[in-house]
């Protein structure tokens, strides 16, 4: 499977997520933003970070680089899209997804191992994990409070298409295992068609026990099928 | 007979409610970096008129206060203790 | 204009230095002169008031291959590897602005490692703050906080440990030190020594604004009429400007380009120019007109004076213009020629074609003032404590109050603010004894570590700085890595007070004799002398920054505890010191007396031990003994674990308190399951070891014979409360 | 001589820069949870008649234009492309 991560200055899991998805056997590229043309690609991916330093919005200024065009129009042509933390942010600027992240409740960078309950395993980026499986996944972020109006918020929940929800260690949702304030604790949504994913937490710092525990490796196996 | 009177008198403080807006915006010579980001990706997206942008903080404010003098000496002793550092910030307060 | 007495002494420089000058230059400066001698010769660039004690510590070792001189220490992990480091102090702007400050503070360190070809890996940072009812602590310790993490998470270098500390002596003074650790490969360190002439001198990253003209900002007055209002001393940091510009620094270190390379510190272009020229023997021509600006009419005096951040100094090998300047292109940064090397051993400033400044490169290097300044010895405190007069405290509620105190209550509040996992190779974070970090794509690990005792090294010097080397070391051994080198910085007071500059000729020595016993050399560091206000300085603060070395992980070792009914043995003997101990000071706040005394030939044994105990697998937990003494250290090891202690009435010691808080070194537990005691036991005894089994873990409960018991959650909660208190 | 040509030009240049500035807040029923926190802090510092704090964000831009009405088009264009998330946030826009 080809796998493309688009490089923003100042994105920094890039690295992060090429190894992962190195080490699950895609085989990766990198594609600077000044690129305008994207290689042929089955998973694009929009790694964590800060690109352009957050200034302004978190992804905003991404948002308008001269790649995006083409992540868009790969991702209308039913691509699948990977949107990680700042890639989330980025997603959500450029419409390919709905809604906004605003700052966390507390209004401070947050950076911790959270659980996250698996909602729907339904589609291309969750299938090897079981439905309300509890993952446990790291968190690095200062701008993860998800909000979209009250449409939306039906749509995502009528189509399934929340993917992850924050919850405790027993799984139990409620607004103490919120770590940044979004609505109904979404952790991460897929767009209608559900080849678009876009998530807080950091899956491809979940794939090396030594380091963390491997509850990410199935997100990306999910997608190799 | 209690509940309406508490109402009342919220209603009536509402009408000494004075607003304020206050702008903190970097010294002169301070680095701007996010509005130099801004500036820069305006001009990529094909602004060319534009000359320079520099980024600060808004907020508004609600006193309640029936003097006005009194309530913008109130507002910019906030702006001292809080909302602007002046060691590299200046700030501006509007009546709103 | 005429150097008047009065600009010389805004300059910073005292008259007899003003005299120095002219003697050197054989004619008075212009004002441009002036301003470049007063940034190279003020204490931070030229260490006129440390040098001479400085040039004792121990540097050398087979580890070693750059000692302190180049922008940061590096050493040789085996392999291809190398690991370059440094810890620096910011302050003075941090008190000021406290989330610009730490945050310029972390930039500042960064681009010292990333100049030397090292990717950056780590951060680190010891911070320390006034009394936490003092009216100001609150929000520097937010600001500070944040400013380091507003940085280090946005530039995605993992920050991974640290020490935080309240205390009144820094009521008007925090400190601010920030530490950072790169990865290069040996054949590709870079220097900051030029070499060759008519080289290209290339100015790279941001613009230069009129930030942090220190003496400028008054005397600028006079010649630059229509600037009323006063320049800012306090920088903002860019760190998404330094993310490009270390990607791009680290593109072009590549291949061969770079001759040289430097940052723009403190003095910006002036020490940076001067130290490349310095160091090759050359002179240095620069065209001022060339530097790019971010505001109208910057005049050669701010250009030279400036401290803006981001920016960097490179010698280029011929021909390599173009493709240098392509790779900063590519990053969206500056990248302008603005001079070259000469053969005239001079600094030549030139604007518009004419010659504005000319200077002799070793009247401000070499030829900088040095100073013996005079020190007075510190006498061994005697302590006047009456033990058995004071009201007298269940253990229990000893252990709680010093659990829940602000200096001994857990970080988390701190460390949840930092990304410690970017890069992914964060084997352990911050909360162990050191943090751990994997070589990327091998299976090598150093371990890092921060540390310091301000009331120790008050009380008495020798024995402070000793002992917080020892400590340091102690905190690698506990994670099972072997002690490599230290970077160290100094937080003192006035120099000029001879009490004061006693106290860190003392720390000193007394920092030189651990290292050289334990062959931990120091391969770089930094002073921050004035720390205080008038009258009153800080207590001495160094701080030491240790990194060590793990060839091969086979599980990383902390201190929680893993399991029930394992044996406890403390290593090293336990005499009850309680002076100047963190009993004394939370309980009585009484500090007084002597610190615990250090005996190396110990420390270098039992640490030794322990690292064979961790090498063969035997081991389950460690944490070393530190301020608090063995029960507080207990209580971590069970903090956050599932499981507790049973601990023994000990035989000993009679006095409970003397044996459960006294802060004798090197001193460590060890978390030993049974069926490994008698390998351990062994190892002990065949080096001749002292040691006690002490008692058992248990499920649940925290637990002295006959004394007390509660449960850990709880424990968990007295100790997790303080900062959300606060 | 060439130097007060050059001043000049600069002085002619500086009467078509037109100065606006813009602000940015949160609509009004999105959470304003950075507001919140100054508000409470204000008022831990003992400023009582303090009622609502909204904190929002704060633009000057210079634009090179001889038309108001124009500049101040080319202004609103910025603001829906970049400066504002329309989907949070509400501007407003001002001649300085
Ligand atoms: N400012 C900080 N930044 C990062 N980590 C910190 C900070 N302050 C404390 N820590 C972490 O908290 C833990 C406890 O600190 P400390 O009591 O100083 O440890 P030790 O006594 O082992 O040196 C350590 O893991 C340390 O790295
Ligand atoms: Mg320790």
């Amino acid at each position: 499977m080809n796998s493309s991560v688009i490089v923003f200055p100042g994105s920094n899991c890039d690295r992060d997520i090429a190894v992962a998805l190195e080490k699950m056997q895609f085989k990766n590229q990198m594609v600077w933003h000044k690129e305008t043309k994207l290689p042929k690609s089955d998973l694009i991916v929009v790694p964590g970070g800060f690109s352009y330093g957050d200034y302004l919005r978190s992804g905003a200024i991404a948002g308008k680089s001269l790649i995006i065009n083409e992540v868009i129009k790969a991702a209308n042509e039913g691509c699948l899209v990977l949107g990680i933390c700042n890639g989330f942010q980025i997603l959500t600027e450029t419409g390919l997804l709905k809604g906004a992240l605003l700052r966390n409740k507390n209004l401070k960078f947050i950076n911790k191992d959270i659980n996250i309950k698996v909602i729907n395993n339904d589609t291309k980026f969750s299938n090897k994990y079981k439905k309300d499986q509890i993952l446990k996944i790291n968190i690095a972020h200062n701008e993860g409070n998800y909000i979209t109006n009250p449409n939306h918020l039906k749509e995502l929940i009528n189509e399934n298409l929340i993917a992850f929800k924050y919850c405790d260690k027993d799984g139990k949702i409620n607004e103490s295992c919120n770590p940044n304030g979004s609505v109904e604790n979404i952790a991460g949504i897929f767009n209608s068609k559900k080849n678009i994913l876009g998530m807080m937490p950091h899956p491809e710092r979940m794939v090396d026990n030594l380091i963390s525990n491997t509850d990410g490796v199935n997100l990306f196996s999910s997608l190799l099928k | 007979m209690k509940l309406i009177s508490v109402k009342q008198l919220r209603l009536s403080l509402k009408k000494n409610k004075l607003k304020f807006s206050v702008t903190v915006t970097l010294k002169k010579d301070v680095l701007d970096p996010q509005g130099k980001v801004v500036q820069n990706t305006l001009q990529n997206l094909g602004m060319d008129s534009l000359k320079s942008v520099r980024q600060g903080k808004y907020f508004e404010l609600e006193v309640n206060d029936n003097n006005q003098t009194q309530a913008e000496k109130k507002v910019d002793d906030m702006c001292k203790k809080l909302l602007a550092n002046l060691i590299i910030e200046d700030y501006k307060i509007n009546k709103i | 204009m005429k150097i008047t007495k009065q600009i010389v002494e805004k300059h910073g420089l005292k008259i007899e230095e003003y005299a120095n000058i002219k003697k050197l230059l054989k004619r008075e400066p212009n004002l441009l002169e002036l301003g470049i001698f007063s940034a190279m010769w003020n204490e931070h660039c030229s260490y006129k008031s440390s040098r001479k004690h400085l040039k004792n510590l121990p540097t050398t070792g087979k580890q070693v291959i750059q000692g302190p001189g180049e922008n940061a220490g590096v050493i040789d992990i085996g392999g291809d590897d190398a690991i370059i480091f440094k810890i620096e102090s910011h302050n003075h702007p941090s008190y000021i602005e406290p989330y610009q400050g730490a945050a310029t503070g972390v930039g500042g360190i960064l681009r010292d490692v990333f100049t030397m070809g090292a990717r950056p890996i780590a951060l680190l940072n010891s911070i320390h703050f006034g009394s936490p009812d003092h009216s100001k602590t609150k929000s520097l310790l937010n600001g500070v906080v944040s400013g380091i993490g507003g940085y280090g998470n946005c530039i995605g270098i993992p920050t991974v440990a640290g020490e935080t500390k309240f205390n009144s002596t820094y009521n008007e003074n925090i400190l601010v030190n920030a530490m950072a650790v790169g990865h290069a490969k040996k054949d590709k360190i870079f220097y900051s020594k030029a070499k060759g002439l008519n080289k290209s001198v290339v100015y790279v990253g941001s613009k230069t604004g009129r930030d942090g003209i220190h003496g400028a900002s008054m005397a600028s007055a006079e010649f630059d009429e229509n600037s009323e209002e006063k320049k800012p001393t306090v920088q903002v940091g860019d760190p998404f400007t330094e993310k490009l510009l270390m990607e791009a620094c680290l593109e072009l270190m590549k291949d061969n380009s770079i001759i040289s390379i430097q940052d723009m510190g403190a003095a910006g272009l002036t020490s940076s120019s001067v130290e490349m020229a310095s160091k090759g023997e050359l002179g240095i021509e620069l065209y001022l007109d060339k530097v790019p600006c971010r505001e109208e009419n910057m005049t050669p005096y701010e250009m030279m004076l400036s401290e803006s951040q981001e920016r960097m100094l490179i010698i280029l090998e011929d021909g390599k213009e173009e493709h240098a300047k392509n790779i900063f292109k590519k990053w969206d940064l500056d990248f302008v020629v603005i001079g070259k090397t000469t053969n005239t051993n001079k600094l030549t400033l030139k604007y518009n074609n004419k010659i504005e400044g000319e200077i002799p490169i070793d009247s401000l290097a070499s030829k900088a003032p040095m100073y013996d300044r005079k020190w007075i010895k510190k006498k061994l405190p005697k302590s006047k404590i009456d033990f058995k007069s004071l009201k007298k405290v269940k253990i229990k509620d000893a252990l709680i109050k010093i659990l829940s105190s602000a200096n001994h209550s857990n970080k988390s509040w701190i460390t949840s603010q930092y990304d410690q996992m970017v890069m992914c190779d964060t084997v352990q974070k911050s909360g162990a004894d050191a943090a751990l970090i994997r070589i990327h794509g091998q299976e090598k690990i150093i371990a890092v570590s921060v540390d310091s005792s301000a009331n120790y090294c008050k009380a008495h010097p020798i024995t402070g700085g000793k002992q917080i080397v020892c400590e340091n070391w102690r905190n690698l051994v506990s994670v099972g890595a072997k002690p490599m080198a230290i970077t160290n910085c100094l937080n003192f007071g006035n120099p000029e007070d001879p009490k004061i500059m006693g106290e860190f000729a003392e720390c000193l020595i007394g920092i030189k004799e651990s290292c050289e016993f334990l062959n931990y050399p120091v391969v770089s560091g930094n002073v921050s002398f004035y720390n205080g206000t008038n009258k009153k300085n800080i207590s001495p603060t160094p701080v030491i920054g240790g990194i060590g070395l793990i060839q091969n992980l086979k599980k990383p070792m902390n201190h929680q505890f893993k399991k029930g009914n394992n044996n406890i043995l403390v290593i090293g003997k336990t005499f009850g010191h309680l002076e100047q101990s963190v009993f004394f000071e939370e309980i009585y706040s009484i500090l007084d007396g002597q610190p615990p005394e250090i005996n190396l030939i110990n420390e270098k044994n039992n640490g030794e031990s322990v690292l064979e105990i961790i090498k063969n697998d035997l081991a389950e937990s460690v944490h070393d003994v530190s301020s608090g003494g063995l029960l507080i250290a207990l209580a971590e090891m069970s903090i956050g674990s599932n499981f507790g202690v049973k601990i023994n009435k000990p035989k000993k010691l009679t006095n409970l308190f003397k044996y459960f808080f006294g802060e004798d070194q090197s001193r460590y537990i060890l978390e030993i399951n049974r069926e490994n005691m008698k390998k351990v036991e062994e190892i002990l005894k065949n080096n001749n070891i002292f040691y006690e089994n002490i008692g058992l873990t248990q499920k649940d409960y925290f637990e002295v014979e006959k004394e007390m018991k509660i449960n850990i959650k709880e424990l968990y909660k007295i100790n997790n409360q303080w900062y959300n208190n606060y």
